[in-house]
């Protein structure tokens, strides 16, 4: 630790980022267990390990940014303040969903709070994002769009195009990478010939950065400096996270491709206890909090659970409507 | 009486870009040289002088980055007119297309709305060669959550881009660059065309040939010829690809009995298959003869002029066909 | 008389791979995570350890760089087979698909060959949703210059590779994902599969069930049910979707008189549409009743199963259209 | 000039490559003429001002190396040795073309000089040089892919697809951007956020290089070192020529976009005139040999648009052929 941020943690803040990240984490346990119950299908991608990236860059944009992440999105939804129950009802595929159940854990949406899914196609919410940015400066709105996506999906020619464009036509984006070292199973140095990743950002004129994405504080200075420099300039900004999945890529995934020592090297880095240990030498939080957030945050998952649980299947009737717009052209 | 006024499909274009334009603030146009360039054939030339460099946006060769860009442009309140210069670009964005714009509505549970316009120079006709000249009506009448449209004739070239603003979902304008210096008389207040419907741009008795695009005119031209024959031909424009507006060519089927279905898109998997399909399953028993189609021959189109006449149905294979299938 | 042996799609695919590259060194096989991980769908899980990686070539994400690397090593020289993890990513792809691998040949008056293999997971049924659930056979079975082929058993899935490794040509390989687990016997000594015909997977004569892929196994069971109410349908198995081999459904239509096409795609502009106009212009006056078509519902596919299942034709929707159609 | 280069040119190389340097300049101009009697139709981009590109790149490559170009590929074409015959026949669609008619000038091929065209999709073609490269290496061969294209193609996603896979797979080949300042009418500001086009390269790990492209002496320097340089380590290389073309950027190009004082600017750095001073100058070529290369030129020019007149029309019935291939699997 020791950024520059550390003195100015608020206490109230820290707790809230704590409580958001053992949210994602027990959220996501929960949902592989139900996984292996057959109560969720589909692909299931957890974030177990990354909470401090998602939680640390989405803390530092306000109500009117857009948000868009990937298909391992549950982490981006919760810190966005997406409603536990309305993504495990999607999960299951019922129609209180967020996405009325049509989406599955892959395409989470909220256009309430400016979320953007929840995008399957790697890389392909890329050029989306720098549209999003370019019709906010034309709208001469000042909000700035986020995009995540992970390291592979920087080998994709959308990546490029998008770099270039945005650096172009200078408009507020955030590009966050997730560089968690492996694309399914193919790791970094399969992927990229320039494993520095930031060094592709500079090759667009765009200030880029790498910063530890296990540690929360670090994160988060990280982001408020790019956000800051993006609210400012109205330029673009390539955040390059460096973290880890702690659990296979998916549930189909028997990961053969790297070493058991490997992941347990990296559990060590583990940014929830990291973080909290740092509250609680810093006195920004008790024992006793940190026991009640965490039923707290048990309860909310046992809440979401019995909400999905509760939910309603849709008609088969209905199967095609969001085809077509029902409304028209306001 | 409305006066009629004489154009080309070229202007009819511009003309409806540039009323989009003043209509409705939230519009603009980006494409590859769309605006210094005055628009690679000179449809939207002298619109950026007219509406500055923020609404007629050149952009870089990024097909699929700047098609994405504007799908994610209208997703926050704006509405893009994006043209990909031909649209045998269009397969480096295939997936913005498919994946995104056709899709976020569903995806999001009725959240998100994709109100862009993507309008596509297309066909073939220039002798451009094997992949300058593809038809791909076919994929995108393939893919649910697109509206798909085919600009015929000068009317809607005029008016069809002006119907699409009107809607809240993707809409693929095809145009056809081998019609662009092409002059007509239209209604001097032809104004927005209604995307949901099929036209019946000639009626006639005897046979009806269904087309869209550049089939249009050759069809109306060969219905002139076989008139002199003393075959009534009924002309159906279809104009939306998708969703097909079936009532339109079921009802003329069921007067006229037989039908011709005539593209210039590759027959198999084609706009005429389905529409024989549909024949097939709601008109069998109006029927007097098997439905035919003339069709695109399945090669990539070659350069030299006689080989590329050759792969298209000319007026005179219409002429040709129908006799045979009325006169057999 | 040879013995069956019983084993899954997955290790069919995996033997037709192996023997690929046993038998002509020129065989590599690319495509992400087909090395180290084992192979997204665990096809390909042992042969980097068994070819070692210049053989198995774990690729980034970048499905336009290493698909059109793959059509750039066929032109000098190499038998590479290609895999794209889903059909869904092609979409990234179809510029060097359809501008590239499908042209050059023609381009070059003849001078070029593309003896590609682009082998893609395929098809809806594990609720992946709307992006990872598409069934593209309709848009490359229009394209000249490819070969497109379905596998739809596991006989197919043993030898259909193998015969595409004897095409000078570009070949598309749907696989589909659904059917990985499924156990069958095949004839052990099952082998190189004759890659321009259609085959009748059942006789009948009261009905031709024309269908490819996924819709094999589950017409295969219709027909099934159907017998035991006393009606014989036939079984066509299209496997090769493109050039199409119209021969065999048009002589089981010819004999039954009726037919029904099923298959998972959505209905328009599908398979089935071309497969309904052949029959219309080429068998039409031996037909009793129109042919019909059970095929996608029109919808970017959904998560949830019963709304997945619904999406696409199930067995019991072939039993209830058959009997509609021959007892109405 | 006073490239370290300079002292070794030996006349008869100097005479060579100036004679094709005309060659391409004046078989251009001819094919344009043709353009306007409707000989040649569709699309005609002529090379004009960028000769010393082709030339110099060619020269550096042997007969096993194989080449890819563009839809502005006479130039590479004539460099290559094709012969002017064929190409010409070619433009006018005659079964005695290069591709027997089917392409144009867009479609140039000849497989026996390993000239694999011709190729019309702006970066479609830097796959396959990637691939072709990679089937060298996999085939222990030694010869290298070298792969022409714009600046205006560096912004496709294939560009940064291709450069990195061929950085990754460290496959042997010549990346040569031409840039000419102008993709068709958006100038190079406003195609790239970084104008320093060979940055791009390095962000790959990729050595890259830019050089003088009105420069034959400088071109065929720097050719020559990336082309040692592929042969020693088997890696890619990139090149940036800086070159400008004099001429309209197709048949149908109003020029609008840039001012005429910029072209004639850039007409006062013609590569053929200065080369032609320098092998004047050092006594490598006298006034009458350069007269005699002339007339040749025109001679060989004569002939190929006769050879093209006499040219006979594919039967329409041939119309489907090449579709799939005539012959099985060898
Ligand atoms: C275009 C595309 N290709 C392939 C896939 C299959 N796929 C899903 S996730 C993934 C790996 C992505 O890796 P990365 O971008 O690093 O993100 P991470 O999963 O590590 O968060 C792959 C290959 C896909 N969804 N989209
Ligand atoms: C993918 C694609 N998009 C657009 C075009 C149309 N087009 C042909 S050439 C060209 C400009 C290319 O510029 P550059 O790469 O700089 O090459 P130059 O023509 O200057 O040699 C464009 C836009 C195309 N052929 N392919
Ligand atoms: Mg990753
Ligand atoms: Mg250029």
């Amino acid at each position: 630790m020791g950024t520059k941020a550390n003195s100015s943690l608020d206490a109230n803040l820290g707790q809230n980022l704590l409580k958001q990240m053992i949210l994602i984490r027990r959220f996501e346990e929960r949902a592989a267990e139900e996984y292996t119950k057959s109560k969720i299908r589909g692909f299931l991608h957890l974030y177990v390990g990354e909470e401090a990236v998602a939680v640390g860059v989405v803390q530092a944009l306000n109500q009117e940014d857009y948000l868009l992440s990937t298909y391992r999105e549950h982490g981006h939804a919760l810190a966005r303040g997406m409603n536990p129950n309305v993504i495990m009802a999607e999960m299951y595929g019922k129609q209180e969903g967020c996405s009325k159940g049509r989406g599955g854990s892959m395409h989470l949406f909220d256009s309430s709070l400016n979320f953007f899914g929840g995008n399957a196609i790697v890389g392909g919410h890329l050029p989306l994002a720098v549209g999003m940015a370019l019709a906010s400066k034309k709208q001469n709105k000042k909000n700035i769009t986020s995009c995540f996506f992970g390291e592979g999906a920087a080998a994709e020619g959308e990546f490029h195009e998008s770099l270039n464009l945005a650096a172009l036509w200078e408009v507020p984006v955030l590009f966050v990478c997730e560089n968690n070292r492996y694309a399914m199973g193919t790791a970094l140095k399969y992927t990229h010939s320039m494993e520095d990743l930031e060094k592709k950002g500079e090759a667009y004129g765009i200030r880029s950065v790498a910063v530890d994405g296990m540690d929360l504080l670090a994160v988060m200075q990280a982001a408020a400096e790019a956000v800051e420099f993006i609210r400012e300039t109205g330029k673009p900004f390539f955040l390059v996270c460096k973290t880890y999945r702690f659990r296979a890529h998916s549930m189909f995934d028997a990961e053969l491709y790297r070493e058991k020592s490997e992941v347990e090297e990296w559990k060590k880095k583990d940014p929830i206890p990291k973080f909290k240990e740092y509250l609680l030498k810093e006195n920004l939080i008790s024992q006793a909090l940190v026991d009640e957030l965490e039923r707290d945050v048990e309860q909310e998952i046992e809440n979401s659970v019995a909400f999905a649980e509760n939910g309603t299947w849709e008609e088969a009737s209905n199967l095609t409507r969001f085809v077509y717009s029902e409304l028209k052209q306001p | 009486m409305t006066k009629n006024v004489s154009l080309t499909y070229r202007e009819a274009l511009k003309m409806a870009i540039r009323e989009a334009l003043h209509k409705d603030e939230r519009v603009f146009l980006m494409g590859e040289d769309v605006g210094r360039y005055g628009g690679a054939f000179a449809v939207s030339k002298g619109l950026l002088q007219e509406f500055g460099p923020d609404r007629i946006m050149d952009v870089p060769l990024s097909e699929s980055g700047f098609t994405g860009a504007g799908i994610g442009a209208a997703l926050a309140g704006m509405r893009p007119i994006v043209e990909v210069m031909t649209v045998n670009f269009s397969l480096l964005a295939m997936d913005q297309l498919f994946n995104n714009a056709a899709t976020l509505l569903h995806m999001s549970g009725g959240q998100l709305n994709v109100p862009v316009i993507i309008r596509m120079g297309s066909g073939i006709g220039r002798q451009l060669a094997a992949q300058h000249s593809h038809s791909w009506e076919p994929f995108f009448a393939h893919v649910p959550g697109l509206i798909v449209l085919s600009v015929g004739t000068h009317e809607d070239a005029r008016g069809m881009l002006l119907g699409a603003l009107e809607s809240l979902d993707p809409v693929i304008l095809f145009e056809y660059t081998s019609m662009l210096n092409l002059e007509k008389e239209i209604p001097e207040d032809s104004g927005v065309v209604d995307i949901s419907k099929s036209k019946v741009r000639r009626e006639g008795t005897d046979i009806s040939l269904i087309t869209y695009g550049t089939g249009v005119y050759k069809c109306l031209e060969a219905a002139e010829a076989l008139e002199k024959e003393g075959i009534k031909a009924e002309v159906i424009d279809l104009r939306v690809l998708r969703p097909l507006d079936e009532a339109t060519f079921l009802a003329s089927v069921r007067k006229t009995h037989r039908a011709l279905v005539v593209e210039d898109a590759w027959k198999s998997v084609s706009i005429s298959s389905e529409i024989v399909s549909r024949i097939m399953e709601k008109a069998f028993f109006d029927l007097d003869a098997p439905v035919e189609r003339l069709c695109g021959v399945e090669v990539p189109i070659p350069y030299p002029k006689h080989l590329e006449d050759a792969s298209v149905p000319q007026v005179s294979d219409i002429v040709e066909k129908v006799k045979k299938m009325i006169k057999p």
